[in-house]
């Protein structure tokens, strides 16, 4: 699996992210600057966290409408697999690649914490490796990661089955207590209508080691070598 | 030219920084404060004089960027 | 605009925080009344807070040398040899006053001051610690500044994007109107690649990075050392407000440039911006300096040389370059999108001269800036010792449970989840230990080694006794790097006292040295690096004697660090010790 | 009785989010863009109909909570 990271100022998991999709494909990403117009030849396009341009105006939104987002869009269009995790969802939502956006949470806090994720759909590119309905931890780390979208807009979410992961207690409930963040419907990930692009708040890509203590969010990654290898 | 925009969460958008001002100003003991909206407001100092081609730049300039309309209304005011 | 050339009246002086017989030695270094901005300059290098003048004498007695310590107290960071060439960079600093008027960016720019610190030494930042201290929990404004500062620590550090692996919260009455805010950071860096702040060679560029000059601070060196009064809140100082973004970017930009060979000398500017980076690079190189103020990128217009000289405006650096490097350099700044200007030159002069619009504003001795600025033996007195309470006075609590619930209730020893979870630990994927330990502990990437990182001190203790008090805090950060699985290598302190004109406060300060030095000498702990922050009083009410410790130990694989947590049912409990 | 109250950065104060505005906007080819500020507004709704009591209430919220007075400043407008 080729893949590359795309890197705007102010992005700070872009590491994290590298070396995650390293260990599960074997092979170094290319890391893409934000000015650049073309993207290597790759599978996958990863759009890390961080707090890109400091998460000044809104998170992503001016991230949304660099030179790099023109090719990221006809990669997309072309099939191509693209992951935005945290800053990257975000920014996919502002640059209309996933419907909805992230309002602030509803503590008004940062959390950083580690969450249980419903896999809500085990069919897809990006998450092939869990078993559905499996129960995994990540870790989060956001002030705005409150998912909303008009009723109409979560109605074919949910209808689609685009709802990829939800928080969950550890039975699997979905529950506000559960919920880090007061997402609508519990959303803490999804896909667009064609499967090939997925926007989620928690980091799978600092739970892939067993030094992390966890490695429940490597099924991402492991996910993804799959579907480009099938 | 200056110019003033307001972005203002839509209504049905929940506004929990607002929400929080209300209960912080009711616990501080002002009463009768019965709803509060927090929003940005962007002060843009343009060079152009002409007023109609500032209100297209600034209605342009929200709709690519400085509102939301998934989430956000905005209002734009000329000095 | 207030021109360069008015009368120094004492008043003036005064405001500057000089007292007379301070004055009166400037009269005589230079030989003449100084201008308005040779004033500012020489009130921002000798207050308190830059030249160390009522703790100079003590500090010198500590223990800071070791096989291991490559860079001791004096730049901006201390250096220390962690094997394979690989060295940890780090150091402590208190960001107190600004943090007590304006809770969010006093914190925040606390935070951004210490992460400049290290990378400016050429590391990558991989740690952050935290170690706070608040008034009595119903105090009327303590909620509002643990709010702020506590969101203040951590957006600027998960932004920035560095994890913060440990810390400490206390609450005490003596800190109702002064709370202490003191940000550690650690950071990476090759042996090989240690960057310094010793200008070297004649003629070469001196030149401005990172954000713009504006209005901010001025006079913030100096108000980190001035005691607090009712109308503190009042005075209303222009605060800096902290720009994350921008720093991440100077971060990158800055170890770009280093990789060039372009770099001779690097200075943060920091408490006095301008003036005490320049100085500080030409006197340590024996070199003049000369500076032309109409290239410093400004953000307001009309701004005289006195405010640049003495803003505070955060994410700046000063370098000395190789010239033939600065069209490369210059463009790994335009990269980033921060500005870069040459704004001087070395010179063989050892003087400092300030230009501006064709004039010249300073003309001063480099050397004496720094190394004539007074030094004080403050008269000191013991603080008398609290007679010990024997434990047959005190009766045994009638119910234990009740005496249990109420400790763990109780705000110093509560849960510190509610902390914690506003910042990011997870950041870098290289966190092995995360806050809620004896000691955060994070992957050295790359390699099997982990460092281990602890913050620790218990004031009531150091009031009680400062010497045994001090004692225990390094005592309690050795224990605590060990409890991990590390070896602890070093530590750096940030040494928060009252009024040092106080005979019994200066009592507390050289007791709390006198301790620190003696376990530092017995366990083979040098202190490398530190920060000294006086004058925590209002209203002539001083705060606890707060000597924080930052304490870095060393695994040699980091995969056998432990935690606090039993692990299975069944482990057996062993207690070691006396 | 609706207000809106504006809370701005004093001049002065370092201003990152309106910067990145502008950088954005200009690179979103904008031009003649001077300068860019933003601020918080925040709308509250009293219960009052007596202005000069809802403008003394108003001046002593911004002042005990909504504004910071060591950065920013305010202003309040009746609707
Ligand atoms: N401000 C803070 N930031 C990050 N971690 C903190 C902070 N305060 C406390 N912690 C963490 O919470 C845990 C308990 O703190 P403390 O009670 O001070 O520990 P100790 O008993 O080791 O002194 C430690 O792991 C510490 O690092």
């Amino acid at each position: 699996m080729k893949s590359a990271v795309v890197v705007f100022p102010g992005i700070n998991r872009e590491r994290d992210m590298a070396k995650a999709l390293e260990l599960a494909s074997g092979v170094k990403p290319h890391m893409i600057w934000h000015a650049e117009t073309e993207l290597p030849d790759v599978d996958v396009v990863a759009v890390p966290g961080g707090f890109s341009y400091g998460d000044y105006l809104r998170c992503g939104a001016i991230a949304a409408r660099a030179p790099i987002m023109d090719a990221i869009q006809r990669h997309a269009a072309r099939g191509g697999y693209v992951i935005g995790v945290c800053n990257g969802f975000q920014i996919l939502t502002e640059a209309g690649l996933l419907p909805g956006a992230l309002l602030r949470n509803a503590s008004l806090k940062f959390a950083c914490k580690v969450v249980r994720l419903r896999v809500d759909n085990a069919e897809t590119a990006f998450s092939n490796a869990y078993a559905a309905g499996a129960v995994i931890r990540n870790p989060i780390a956001h002030g705005e990661g409150n998912y909303f979208a008009d009723a109409e807009a979560v109605a074919r979410l949910e209808g689609e089955g685009r709802v990829v992961f939800r928080y969950c207690d550890a039975a699997g409930e979905t529950t506000m207590a559960a919920d880090p963040n007061g997402s609508l419907n519990h959303i803490a990930g999804i896909l667009n209508e064609r499967g090939n692009v997925l926007g989620m708040m928690p980091h799978p890509e600092d739970f892939v080691e067993p030094l992390h203590g966890c490695t429940e969010g490597r099924g991402i990654f492991d996910s993804l070598v799959r579907a480009v290898a099938a | 030219m200056k110019a003033r925009i307001t972005v203002m969460l839509k209504n049905g958008v929940l506004d929990p920084q607002g929400k929080a001002i209300q209960g912080a100003l009711s616990s501080l003991g002002f009463s009768g404060v019965e709803d509060v909206r927090q929003g940005k407001v962007i002060e843009i100092e343009l060079a152009t004089a002409d007023a109609d081609a500032a209100r297209r730049d600034l209605d342009a300039m929200c709709q690519k960027l400085i509102a939301n309309t998934v989430i956000e209304t905005y209002r734009i005011e000329l000095a | 605009m207030i021109p360069n050339d008015i009368k120094i009246t004492p008043e003036l002086v005064r405001d500057h925080g000089l007292k007379p017989d301070e004055y009166q030695r400037i009269l005589d270094l230079i030989g003449r009344e100084p201008t308005l901005t040779e004033l500012g300059i020489f009130s921002a290098m000798w207050n308190e807070h830059c030249s160390y003048k009522s703790s100079k004498k003590w500090l010198k007695t500590l223990p800071t040398t070791g096989p291991r310590v490559l860079v001791g107290p004096g730049e901006n960071a201390g250096v220390v040899d962690i094997g394979d060439g690989d060295v940890v960079v780090f150091k402590m600093e208190s960001h107190n006053h600004p943090s007590y008027i304006e809770p969010y960016q006093g914190a925040a720019t606390g935070v951004g001051g210490i992460l400049r610190d290290v990378f400016t030494m050429g590391a990558r930042p991989i740690a952050a610690m935290n170690a706070l201290r608040f008034g009595a929990p119903d105090h009327p404004r303590t909620r509002h500044i643990v709010n702020g500062v506590v969101a203040g620590v951590g957006g600027y550090g998960n932004s920035f994007g560095v994890p913060t692996v440990g810390g400490e919260v206390n609450f005490h009455p003596r800190y109702n109107g002064n709370c202490l805010v003191n940000a550690f950071a650690a950071g990476l860096a090759k042996a090989d690649g240690i960057f310094l702040s010793k200008a070297e060679g004649i003629g070469m560029p001196v030149v401005y990075l990172g954000s713009k000059t504006g209005r901010d601070g001025i006079h913030g060196a100096s108000m980190a050392s001035a005691e607090f009064d009712d109308n503190s809140e009042e005075k209303r100082p222009t605060v800096q407000v902290g720009d994350p973004f921008s720093e991440k970017l100077l971060l990158e930009a800055c170890l770009e440039l280093m990789q060039t060979g372009a770099v001779i000398a690097i200075q943060d500017m920091g408490a006095a911006g301008l003036t005490c980076s320049a100085v500080e690079m030409g006197a340590k190189g024996d070199l003049g300096l000369e500076l032309d103020l109409d290239k410093v990128p400004c953000r307001e217009p009309g701004m005289t040389a006195y405010e640049m000289m003495l803003s505070e405006s955060q994410e700046r650096m000063l370098m000395v370059l190789h010239p033939e490097k600065e069209a490369e350099a210059s463009a790994v700044f335009r990269k980033w999108g921060l500005d870069f200007a040459v704004v001087g030159h070395t010179t063989d002069t050892l003087r400092f001269v300030v230009r501006h619009q064709g004039e010249v504003m300073a003309d001063l001795p480099i050397k004496d800036l720094g190394d004539q600025a007074p030094e004080y033996d403050r008269p000191w007195i013991a603080p008398a010792k609290p007679a010990a309470i024997a434990a047959s006075e005190t009766e045994a609590p009638a119910d234990w449970n009740e005496a249990l619930l109420s400790l763990i209730g109780s705000p110093d020893l509560s849960s510190r989840r509610w902390v914690v979870e506003q910042y990011d630990h997870f950041i870098q994927g290289n966190t092995i230990q995360h806050p809620g330990g004896d000691a955060g502990v994070v992957r050295v990437e790359g390699s099997g080694k982990g460092l281990a990182f602890t913050c620790d001190v218990t004031p009531r203790y150091v009031e009680a006794d400062p010497f045994e008090g001090s004692k225990q805090a390094i005592a309690e950060a050795w224990r605590n790097l060990t409890a991990v699985g590390a070896t602890p290598l070093a530590v750096t302190d940030n040494l928060n006292f009252g009024n040092p004109e106080k005979p019994e406060i200066m009592g507390q300060f050289v007791g709390a040295i006198q301790g620190l030095g003696e376990a530092c000498r017995a366990l083979d702990f040098p202190i490398v690096s530190g920060n000294v922050s006086l004058y925590n009083e209002t209203n002539g009410q001083a705060i606890l004697p707060t000597p924080a410790i930052g304490g870095v130990g060393l695994l040699a694989d980091v995969s056998r660090s432990v935690g606090i947590g039993f692990r299975q049912d069944g482990d057996t409990v062993i207690l070691v010790g006396d």
